[in-house]
């Protein structure tokens, strides 16, 4: 499977986890997610608002940086999309750096808006391609933000699964816990165990991820290249043959 | 009423406490090369809610103390390496935050506050180390509700580029919101501005609505391209080859240096 | 996407927690009439800060069973007979504030926070008989430092009238950003319009700073003079005739029937 | 002295108390003060800003109903107006109604902002032209706001003075009491004593209010009189001859 047919793959998955969502809420520099999004309101309209931020174009939000925090305070932001440098297997992330704090090295940018956000948006999804066990860690240096919180601690929102380019596991909050759900067909059971640095349920007879709706491919060449191209323009370039 | 960047700066002494908005909000990075050129010291950077190439050029100069912010970010251009650098040799101190508390903490000091209570947070790292948020009871709760309350930012001064200013010193901000924020939260607000107009901003209902009204502001200075090498949301996009020449350069100490000179020390917009 | 102002007012059910506007930000007054026509009751109005001639009307057909508000007042036209008549039998209950911790409660609500502190207050009465706020210590504090907290006002509805609307379901407020508050704070806004335009309202920056997006936005009807006879700060001015022809007919309940029978309930604009 | 005189007397009085602010903001319907505040922003460029609430023209604040609480706690407004059904000798004012609340009668409208701008504008100026028993109070049947408050309480700003159309009291925050500075000419000691419902400090040889200057009067009519018919039409027809 190629990189570019992967991502077109991703694409669909992700579509298909946010059908039903009314608004979803994208960073700037994630195109997958973003172009998800798009292709979701484009198949379903479902969900009815996507909002690209950074983007002028593709963002309604009309009262300053702060109204994304409001907005998903108010219960108005039904999915998003954190990643991190670490993601441990209670869906701990780590967006600060690698070592001990202060003096993290690397120190990456920071923890945005993700200690906030993590708790008020119901469905967060971490999205991270590369599946190493660099990456997805036992335990996190720092936690930007935690993956599970205390009976006692205000929370709306929280992880609902981690897809990376091999797999897609979902986080089970009972248990704190992920369960793999699918296998990409590129990757395998023991390349996902070989990659991976925390502990995680998953059954012997695991589903492979189904190849992505032709139709649904045909709906992203067709109808949302173009919004695509205009917000991602690199990005674009990558995935569309027609440019 | 304008004066130039150079006057725009002077305005700005060692030890300031200065707000900056994030990259897609409109950074004033000539007014940024000026500070560095008039070799100010000691800042404490307030990046609203995160920040990019100013308080890296700015934290590489050597100007800068303090960094709080939710992030420094490049974006694709991302490592900074001289953050990174003054991380790892503790050269700035760190006040991590998370976009919503630096939002709410300049809202705590726009409505006179002592401090706002923020939902989330609770259970990250972020709340072992950062200086001043405490975790209080949440009163209007029966059961055990903690909550983090996040006191006051006040910035010194508010700093950034805006499409326009007319002569009564108003400046538009359109839809960018934060720095109506930033700027009434702040003691006082500096803005390099693409143009001036010669209508009042406030004459007419649709421009009004995006104005910050000239009581807030305590300069103004004309600098078409601004932000450059950045994008600009009402503006020229980024020059992608000069940040890429950046990348480059910042590696090391020395090239960053060398950037500086070329960049910076060399050139004299105003 | 517009419906008419009869289907606008048949989502604002019996008992509704309802907030509406100071007569300066836009009154949706036609859809106040349809209101009293559609015989609501027991309304929780909060009027923001301030109410007048819409709280008045309501409150004198017997559709509202509290009064939130900072003041009702109907500027030269006072004194507010009906609203005198109801503190007087106590026939609603008077929730009685000042203004800005109306807009603290909004602004709790709309940053999903239980309580804003807010300064001032401590030795008005108005703490007395409040029934929701506390006197909390300021945690940032070392000495003594009592401080108001405003616990969260969360409408279920926002109703008010506007200049402009957009097919998209967008709406134009300019700098009555009141609005913007009260639509983010409530759990869904209706508004009339005087008019729609055939282009998007975010796709010029110049508009799309005054802009509540439609994910706030609940209803829309077309509605021009919405806001008669009061003015309409993009609109028309009041009709002076017409309110002292209110205040003459309001003295007596009998009069005010008479007011509702013949401006009420025998027209239907819509 | 006619009341036309008597008010643009109170106009000139009002103004030279507003000399020295920069940011002065007027109710919109307080024509006296707001015809006072052009008028000094006219003759010295002190206020600088002027803002009738209310008024659109006249408004610069861009931020909704909430921007003029705010600009107070920011300590960015310098001197405001407040009046009151009743004003008692401490200060207190009250703006609910008479009687035991909440059943007042009658209920005037209510507290409005008083509450809070009472505590955060330096120099209040308490304004009210009727001066009778009837509205100076020894004691307020509700304080809407108070007039002092104890050494705990955040209070930057608070009570100035007290102008009516009999008098001019400075207020005495140490002391919680009114001083009366001057007589307005058209009144006398033994009337101010008649009709004040408080007890007051004064002296026998209390001064008389001095006659508005006349540049002043010249300046209200010929440069001042067209703001303020903008904003106040049916006040500026009642002062000013030429309408």
């Amino acid at each position: 499977m190629s990189t570019v047919a992967e991502k077109r793959a991703l694409i669909c998955f992700i579509a298909a986890l946010l059908k039903g969502c009314n608004h979803v809420a994208v960073g700037a520099s994630s195109p997958i997610p973003g172009t998800a999004a798009l292709l979701a309101k484009e198949a379903w309209d479902s969900p009815r608002h996507v909002n690209i931020l950074g983007s002028v174009k593709n963002n309604f939000l009309t009262n300053g940086g702060q109204e994304l925090f409001d907005c998903a305070a108010q219960g108005r932001i039904d999915a998003f999309f954190l990643g991190g440098g670490q993601i441990d297997g209670q869906a701990n992330i780590n967006l600060m750096g690698r070592g001990e704090y202060p003096s993290c090295e690397p120190r990456w940018p920071g923890t945005f808006g993700s200690a906030y956000l993590y708790f008020l948006i119901p469905k967060v999804i971490l999205f991270r391609e590369e599946h190493s066990k660099r990456v997805l860690v036992d335990k996190v240096d720092f936690i930007s933000a935690p993956g599970t919180s205390d009976e006692n601690i205000y929370r709306k929102g929280g992880p609902y699964g981690l897809l990376t380019n091999k797999a897609f596991f979902r986080f089970q909050k009972e248990k704190a816990r992920f369960h793999l759900e699918f296998i990409h067909p590129s990757s395998s059971l023991e390349d996902i165990l070989d990659n991976t640095g925390f502990e995680f349920d998953y059954k012997a007879n695991t589903l492979i991820t189904a190849d992505p709706d032709p139709e649904l491919l045909k709906l992203l060449d067709n109808k949302v290249s173009s919004k695509v191209k205009e917000v991602y323009p690199q990005f674009s370039h990558s995935i569309f043959k027609r440019d | 009423m304008t004066i130039s960047v150079q006057e725009l700066v002077n305005l700005i002494p060692y030890g300031t406490k200065l707000a900056i908005p994030a990259d897609y909000a409109g950074v004033a990075m000539e007014a940024t090369r000026a500070l560095i050129r008039k070799g100010v010291r000691n800042l404490h950077i307030v990046g609203v809610p995160t920040s990019g190439l100013q308080s890296e050029l700015l934290i590489g100069a050597g100007c800068v103390s303090i960094f709080e912010s939710s992030a420094l970010t490049l974006g694709e251009y991302n490592p900074a390496y001289r953050f990174s650098d003054a991380v790892k040799n503790k050269s700035i101190d760190l006040v991590d935050a998370t976009c919503p508390a630096i939002h709410a903490g300049l809202q705590a000091s726009q409505k006179g506050i002592p401090y706002m209570p923020l939902r989330g947070i609770l259970g990250s790292d972020l709340l072992k180390h950062h200086p001043n948020w405490k975790i209080i009871q949440n009163p209007f709760s029966q059961g055990d509700d903690p909550i983090v309350a996040i006191p006051a930012i006040q910035p010194d001064i508010s700093l950034f580029h805006a499409p326009l200013g007319d002569k009564q010193g108003n400046v538009w901000v359109g839809r960018r919101r934060e720095l109506v924020t930033m700027a009434q939260a702040s003691k006082t607000t500096l803005v390099t501005v693409e143009n001036i107009v010669d209508t009042n901003l406030l004459d007419d209902e649709k421009t009004a609505a995006g104005v910050i009204p000239s009581l807030y502001i305590g300069g103004v200075s004309v600098c078409p391209k601004g932000s450059w090498p950045l994008d600009f949301w009402q503006g020229d996009t980024e020059d992608t080859e000069h940040l890429n020449l950046y990348k480059q350069k910042s590696r090391t100490k020395e090239g960053f240096q060398d950037y500086l000179n070329e960049f910076v020390f060399s050139r004299e917009h105003s």
